[in-house]
């Protein structure tokens, strides 16, 4: 290469308006209203009486070049050369006009990307690294969204639901993604407490820091042949994985322990209730790749059970509180447990402290 | 170990079939941008086979200059896939509302096919582009080659992190602010702070421009920016005849659902009851030819959402009711940098800005920063009787009218 | 006196049916219905058709012997030789027939006891001991009651409320009754520190208990002059008088700083809602005997305020909660302070999480 | 000092004015009984001037064997009002459901003549019959002549607190079970633990006959018993129609206050999804001819109520949904002990049961007395992920319908 460029930073961004196709620069700010048109397609109408029709593709989030050229060429072809994603990593497709709709979703379903995941389908997973990338997964993520999604595949590519249902995965209790507040939240747990690497966590951790990153107070300092290291008290240790944040020799891994948590009726819009967290529904499946059919099935179960009660525009959370909990693990089947019950600092808070019993 | 194209993966296979597309199918396409994607392929087959993950606690990699960005990964069996020994990510600074322009797109794919592994996540789930593997060295020209496209990092470490918004104006019809010209405002304006990390932990800001929070703001964002109104919904009564035309049942499906029940309908008029609404959303969401938020516009700014790790998730807190729209830069700005001098002074290690309020208590926070309280803060006042009361209280004779 | 009697004890309270009027032995268990026939008045109807017809008259609890006396004696005269006492000691008069009930309404209207209290009156309010008896008190409690009862007097005396309205008084944070969960509580503050009588303080409390009694560590040992006693951290005082409940020698008293505060929005019964504590309304008002004008004034408002806006069938909390506290502070003119938001160990779950906002 | 009965109390005179009754009369009725009335009336007036309680820090004073029963009081200004110099009270139990014949009320009167300053309350918040001020002299006296006659004394201190309950089925139509002989019952069977300080802190029983909980026990006691039904609502379609002829608005009073909305309205037949009810009472409450709680009746026990000292004011949390009337003597008792057992090797000192259960978690709380968990005990499942694993199950493979 000829000349090294000049070193710029802080430059941010690209202006988005850089971006933006036509149809959206033209009306940006007056869209008056949307309607419908079917799964993964809709019209937004300004003001002006100018249509942008979308349609909208699920994707396995995790792309290679090959696939965004891939799509970018469908966005040349259909779109004028813009495209954008969403908030939940689809991809969505911008017109003018609905003449080219059909082509463009015949072009995506020959390679294999379902159209969908609007209004009161499930939409795309919210999901995490896992086993690709992140070192402190207890599970994988991709692996088991496409397991998932592959199960769940027709509440995508329908509307049929009584609401939207928001699925979301992490792969270790630092809950990348708005897992804790979905409606289905699959999240991955250790429940074994931190090996101790003595000899690395002599050379690459500061001990206090390590003490007082535990929430519990599990971890105590301790020597051993004269060398300062930690202890943890196993009892305490809630596998929450903070000290393996701050100090590398403190590994949670566990190919034995390891496994998912299935957490369920949680919220983030205002519609209707307030935002909710997501509440426990099944404390522990095993990992069990390459395509986890114990998780499938829970959540596979819990959809359907959902789908089959819920009143219209009742999200998940909505309609367990209408019918009450006790009233979702009867209809489930899920067992519940004494892991169910709040143990942590509001757990007071969640005891039932009324008189109102279904019986 | 030699690299084998056609590395041995019966488990991975297995996540070829189904009708979703699959991530596994993407990094077999990306084995012909080089060997990194085949040694991937191949490590995590090893994970599938021992379920386990087989990455190394990060170190400390990055660009010249800046403290973030990047996510430094080594393999731990490096002996087996020598070209995944390292394995960082780089976290590109997405455009406001995740448009782009085919040309661009083509241009970060020619950039990360020169540098790295040619996988990417579209998108990270704060919302950066995420170039999903690279050796240390690749770092610094990948780094300019981005800038000379016009792309900068995003956020990692104690820093502000990738601001992200919803599609808003460009694309909805509820957007009371515009949330990308906020988003792309706020992000040009924290540049320093997002690249060299200056907090005790993390700082979020996410935009969205009505109630339904499609960037899920009040979950995920330290502060939240949410749209919202102050007059009256804005109601068309011959689309709301219509849409009861057309069989929607106005009284199950909309006044019945209305939190407040601040609606009613007697087969020809809707009223509502615009004092008693609390902005949900959901009578705009049903019918949305018929109603939509009022004209004078703003935000509500909430603090303090988070996940778990390690004081219990959080959600955002009311801040301040309602900012007025062309407002809302300047009050956003203000608001921040007297919440981040507090922050700075009182917040432990690894303290995120709601687990500090929490810890010193609202009031004490308001103080800080200057906001009296308000009721809209809270859902309830106190129900304990023990309250610290100040000394200089005690002269003067608390009234109420 | 002649001879000893021999002492006896763990005999328990005399069995309950020895004082049960025939009307009641006769009917125990059998009551089909009751109707309301005014305030303080009302009749229970037994599946036999037999009727039970009450009379309800409000009382001040403390009672000498003679006023005892006098309402037996309407008791034998009217009811056969019995009465009961409510759970919030009004008395009850029972009556096989309603020809005696005027009569009955007379001899108490002359005596100076008002019937009502039943349905959606006002009825007596719990309360505790005071500067009559208690040596916690932050303020009296006989005395305020007097005051706010004499000016709530028609509201007990007329049913007209849109629901039932409970008031609870306690003179310290003890909160004997259960103020917590009351329409509206009026409770004794103290709001400095104690003092402490390092002398005494010596003699009669045991230091590391005293220590432990702090719920928030605010009490610490010291040397004063060689000898052991204790400081208090001021900012860490809440004001509790948990160390005073274990130490005499740390009293809490303050003519100058105690006085009142006013919490509303309580409720006991499973009906429609669930329980609920009382919130602050008022964070402190003086003690001004003898008749506490500020208090009184302020419990009036809210009642007025409640009377003219709640909606029938709606108990002040759940008033509140359809109108929002915002509006509640609104239309009672009670400024909201930073004394509202808590600060205890669960306030982070009162910070309003969501966008609902009335604007 | 002088006793004087016409001690000047310019202030406490004016709390004989206004239409509610006045306990300073009751007060000064009391002086002719003996002159700690009077004294009493001084030194109110003394506080009423200085705005200050004028009582001591209570002694341990009490009846030969018995651990409580009476609160040691002293002045702090015996000089000056040497006939309060003492004021103890006697706390005695009082009858299940606070029923009297006049010749009981009678002899407690002429007793507290003799003994003490003719001063009561009737009752005290727990439901004592308060004799307000005696000598410690006077106390053994006292209280041979209340045993004579038939009347034990009530609890204070670290033991069984006298229990009480609703009038329930003595004068009431929706008692699910009878809350006077289980009051009785209960009170009989813990004597000892009434008498004789044995726990690390006080235990209140309370019994209401059904979810309107006239005795306010979900507020105020450890153990809290309210009546319910397992059944349908019993209900009688003509007396519905009767209320609604006379003029109850059946749909907007009854059904839309439903919290489950579980009824319907068509303006001729009230129908409830009984399967949905929460036994709130509510629709009882407005039509008490026409509905009433089903036939199969009993309570459901709750545990842990307590006032806000030192770790905060709990409500009852629900234990046993459902007991049914025949078992529920039985099942207390067995609860009880189970639950004492534990309390007594695991609370602190001055730690209530609702305390010691939030302290030690509620699952470790049933484990310990041997109950199994069920999803009634709770409004919700736990939200946050720190769940303490436990080591056994590790092993086996934890399984879901
Ligand atoms: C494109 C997107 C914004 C973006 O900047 O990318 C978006 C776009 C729209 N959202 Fe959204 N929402 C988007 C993520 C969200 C999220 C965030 C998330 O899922 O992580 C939420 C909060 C979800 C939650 O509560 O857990 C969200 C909650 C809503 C709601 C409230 C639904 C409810 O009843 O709770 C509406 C209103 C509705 O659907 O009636 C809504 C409505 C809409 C509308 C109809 C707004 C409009 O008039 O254009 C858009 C089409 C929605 C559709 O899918 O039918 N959008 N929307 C996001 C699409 C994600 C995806 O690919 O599926
Ligand atoms: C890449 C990404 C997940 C993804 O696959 O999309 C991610 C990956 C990691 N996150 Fe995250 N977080 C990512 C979005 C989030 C979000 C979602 C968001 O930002 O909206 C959250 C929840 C919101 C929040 O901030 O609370 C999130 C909450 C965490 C936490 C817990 C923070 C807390 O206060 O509870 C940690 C732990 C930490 O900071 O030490 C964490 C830590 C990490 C680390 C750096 C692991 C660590 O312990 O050091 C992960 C690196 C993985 C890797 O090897 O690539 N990550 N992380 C997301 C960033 C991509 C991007 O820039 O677009
Ligand atoms: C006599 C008494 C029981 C006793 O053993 O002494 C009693 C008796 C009755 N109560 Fe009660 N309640 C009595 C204290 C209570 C309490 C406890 C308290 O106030 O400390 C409560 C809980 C209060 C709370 O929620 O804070 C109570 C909540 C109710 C309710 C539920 C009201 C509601 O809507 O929340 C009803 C039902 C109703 O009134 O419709 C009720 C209904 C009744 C009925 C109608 C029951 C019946 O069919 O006989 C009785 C006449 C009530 C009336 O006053 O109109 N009773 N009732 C108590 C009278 C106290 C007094 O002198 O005022
Ligand atoms: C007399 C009475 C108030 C009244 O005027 O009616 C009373 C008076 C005292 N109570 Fe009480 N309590 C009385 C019912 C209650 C109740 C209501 C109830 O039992 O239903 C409560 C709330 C419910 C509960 O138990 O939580 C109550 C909660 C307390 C507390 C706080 C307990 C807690 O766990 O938070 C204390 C403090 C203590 O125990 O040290 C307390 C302590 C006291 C002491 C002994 C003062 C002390 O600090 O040692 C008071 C003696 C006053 C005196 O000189 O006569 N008293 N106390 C009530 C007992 C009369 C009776 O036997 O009928
Ligand atoms: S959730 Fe945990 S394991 Fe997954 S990417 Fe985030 S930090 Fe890594
Ligand atoms: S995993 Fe969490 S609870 Fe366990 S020792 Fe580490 S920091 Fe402590
Ligand atoms: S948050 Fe509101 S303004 Fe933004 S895209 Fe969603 S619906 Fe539209
Ligand atoms: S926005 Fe929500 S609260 Fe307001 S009127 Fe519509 S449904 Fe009701
Ligand atoms: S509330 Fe406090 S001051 Fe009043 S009687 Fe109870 S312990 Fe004494
Ligand atoms: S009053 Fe309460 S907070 Fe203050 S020192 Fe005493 S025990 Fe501690
Ligand atoms: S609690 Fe129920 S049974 Fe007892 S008196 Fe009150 S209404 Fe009747
Ligand atoms: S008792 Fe309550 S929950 Fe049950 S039907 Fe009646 S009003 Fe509804």
């Amino acid at each position: 290469m000829a000349e090294k460029p000049k070193r710029i930073t802080d430059i941010g961004p690209p202006h988005y308006q850089k971006f933006l196709p036509p149809i959206i620069k033209e009306n940006y700010g007056k869209w008056k209203y949307h309607e419908r048109l079917g799964p993964g397609v809709m019209v937004h109408v300004s003001e002006a009486g100018a249509k942008c029709y979308t349609v909208r593709c699920g994707s396995p989030r995790l792309l290679s070049t090959k696939t965004i050229r891939f799509l970018a060429e469908l966005a040349d072809k259909y779109c004028g050369g813009y495209l954008r994603f969403t908030s939940r990593n689809n991809v969505e497709f911008l017109m003018d006009s609905p003449d080219n709709i059909e082509a463009l979703k015949k072009d995506l379903a020959d390679a294999g990307f379902p159209v969908g995941g609007t209004n009161n389908a499930i939409s795309n997973i919210v999901h995490t690294q896992g086993w690709v990338h992140c070192h402190s997964s207890a599970t994988d993520a991709s692996g088991i969204v496409k397991c998932v999604m592959d199960a769940l595949y027709e509440r995508f590519t329908h509307e049929d639901l009584p609401a939207k249902l928001r699925i979301a995965l992490a792969c270790c209790l630092n809950m990348c993604g708005a897992v804790h507040c979905s409606d289905i939240a699959i999240l991955g747990v250790h429940r074994r407490p931190p090996r101790i690497l003595h000899e690395s966590l002599r050379k690459v951790c500061e001990i206090p820091t390590l003490i007082a990153s535990c929430p519990t107070g599990a971890i105590r300092p301790k020597t051993i042949d004269g060398q300062q290291t930690v202890e943890v008290v196993e009892e305490q240790c809630m596998y929450c994985g903070n000290c393996y944040t701050v100090c590398p020799a403190m590994p949670l891994n566990d190919p034995e322990n390891d496994g998912l948590s299935i957490w369920v009726g949680g919220k983030v819009s205002n519609a209707r209730s307030e935002p909710k967290f997501s509440k426990l529904a099944i404390p522990y499946l095993p990992n069990n790749p390459p395509r986890w059919p114990e998780v499938v099935q829970a959540v596979t179960k819990i959809v359907e059970v959902y789908a089959a009660n819920a009143r219209k525009y009742e999200r998940m959370g909505e309609w367990i509180e209408r019918i009450g909990w006790p009233r979702f693990f009867e209809l489930t089947g899920i067992e519940f447990t004494r892991y169910h019950i709040d143990d942590f600092k509001h757990a007071g808070l969640t005891y039932h402290r009324s008189a109102h019993i279904r019986m | 170990m030699a690299v084998d194209e056609k590395v041995n993966t019966p488990l991975l296979d297995e996540l070829e079939k189904g009708p979703w597309p699959s991530f596994v199918k993407e990094i077999k396409k990306a084995q012909s941008v080089g060997p990194m994607a085949t040694d991937l392929l191949g490590q995590l087959e090893l994970s599938y086979e021992d379920k386990i993950g087989h990455w190394k606690h990060g170190g400390i990699v990055g660009v010249l200059g800046y403290g973030g960005g990047v996510i430094g990964r080594y393999s731990d069996v490096p002996d087996k896939f020598p070209h995944v020994a390292h394995f960082h990510t780089l976290r590109v600074n997405m455009p406001s509302g995740w448009f782009y322009s085919t040309e661009a797109l083509r241009t970060l794919c020619d950039i990360w096919d020169r540098h790295g592994s040619g996988l990417t996540n579209m998108h990270g789930s704060t919302g950066d582009i995420i170039f999903l593997g690279t050796r240390t060295e690749e770092l610094e020209p990948c780094f300019a080659e981005l800038t000379q496209a016009g792309f900068d990092l995003g956020g990692s470490g104690s820093c502000v992190r990738t601001p992200s918004a919803c599609v808003g104006p460009a694309r909805c019809e509820w957007a009371c602010y515009d949330t990308l010209k906020m988003c792309y405002e706020i992000t040009m304006a924290y540049q320093d702070e997002l690249h060299r990390p200056p907090f005790p932990y993390k700082f979020k800001f996410k935009f969205s421009g009505c109630p339904n929070d499609c960037v899920a703001s009040i979950a995920r964002a330290d502060l939240s920016v949410i749209g919202t109104w102050k007059d009256e919904i804005q109601q068309d009564d011959e689309a709301v005849r219509q849409y009861a035309a057309e069989g929607l049942d106005i009284q199950r499906d909309v006044v019945e659902r209305c939190p407040t029940r601040c609606m009613s309908w007697d087969g020809e008029k809707l009223t509502i009851e615009n004092r008693e609404c609390v902005r949900c959303m959901h009578c705009i969401n049903v019918m949305p030819k018929a109603l939509s938020p009022g004209k004078e516009r703003g935000a509500t700014l909430l603090i303090g959402a988070k996940a778990p790790i390690v004081q219990g998730a959080l959600l955002s807190s009311v801040l301040i009711p309602f900012v007025p729209e062309d407002e809302l830069l300047e009050t956003i700005k203000e608001l921040t940098d007297r919440v981040w001098d507090f922050w700075d002074e009182y917040g432990m290690n690894r303290e995120r800005v709601g687990e500090l309020i929490q810890r010193v208590g609202m009031a004490n926070f308001l103080d800080a920063i200057g906001l009296d309280p308000t009721p809209e803060m809270i859902t309830a006042p106190r129900d304990n009787p023990y309250i610290f009361f100040r000394e200089e209280e005690g002269e003067e004779e608390e009234s109420e009218a």
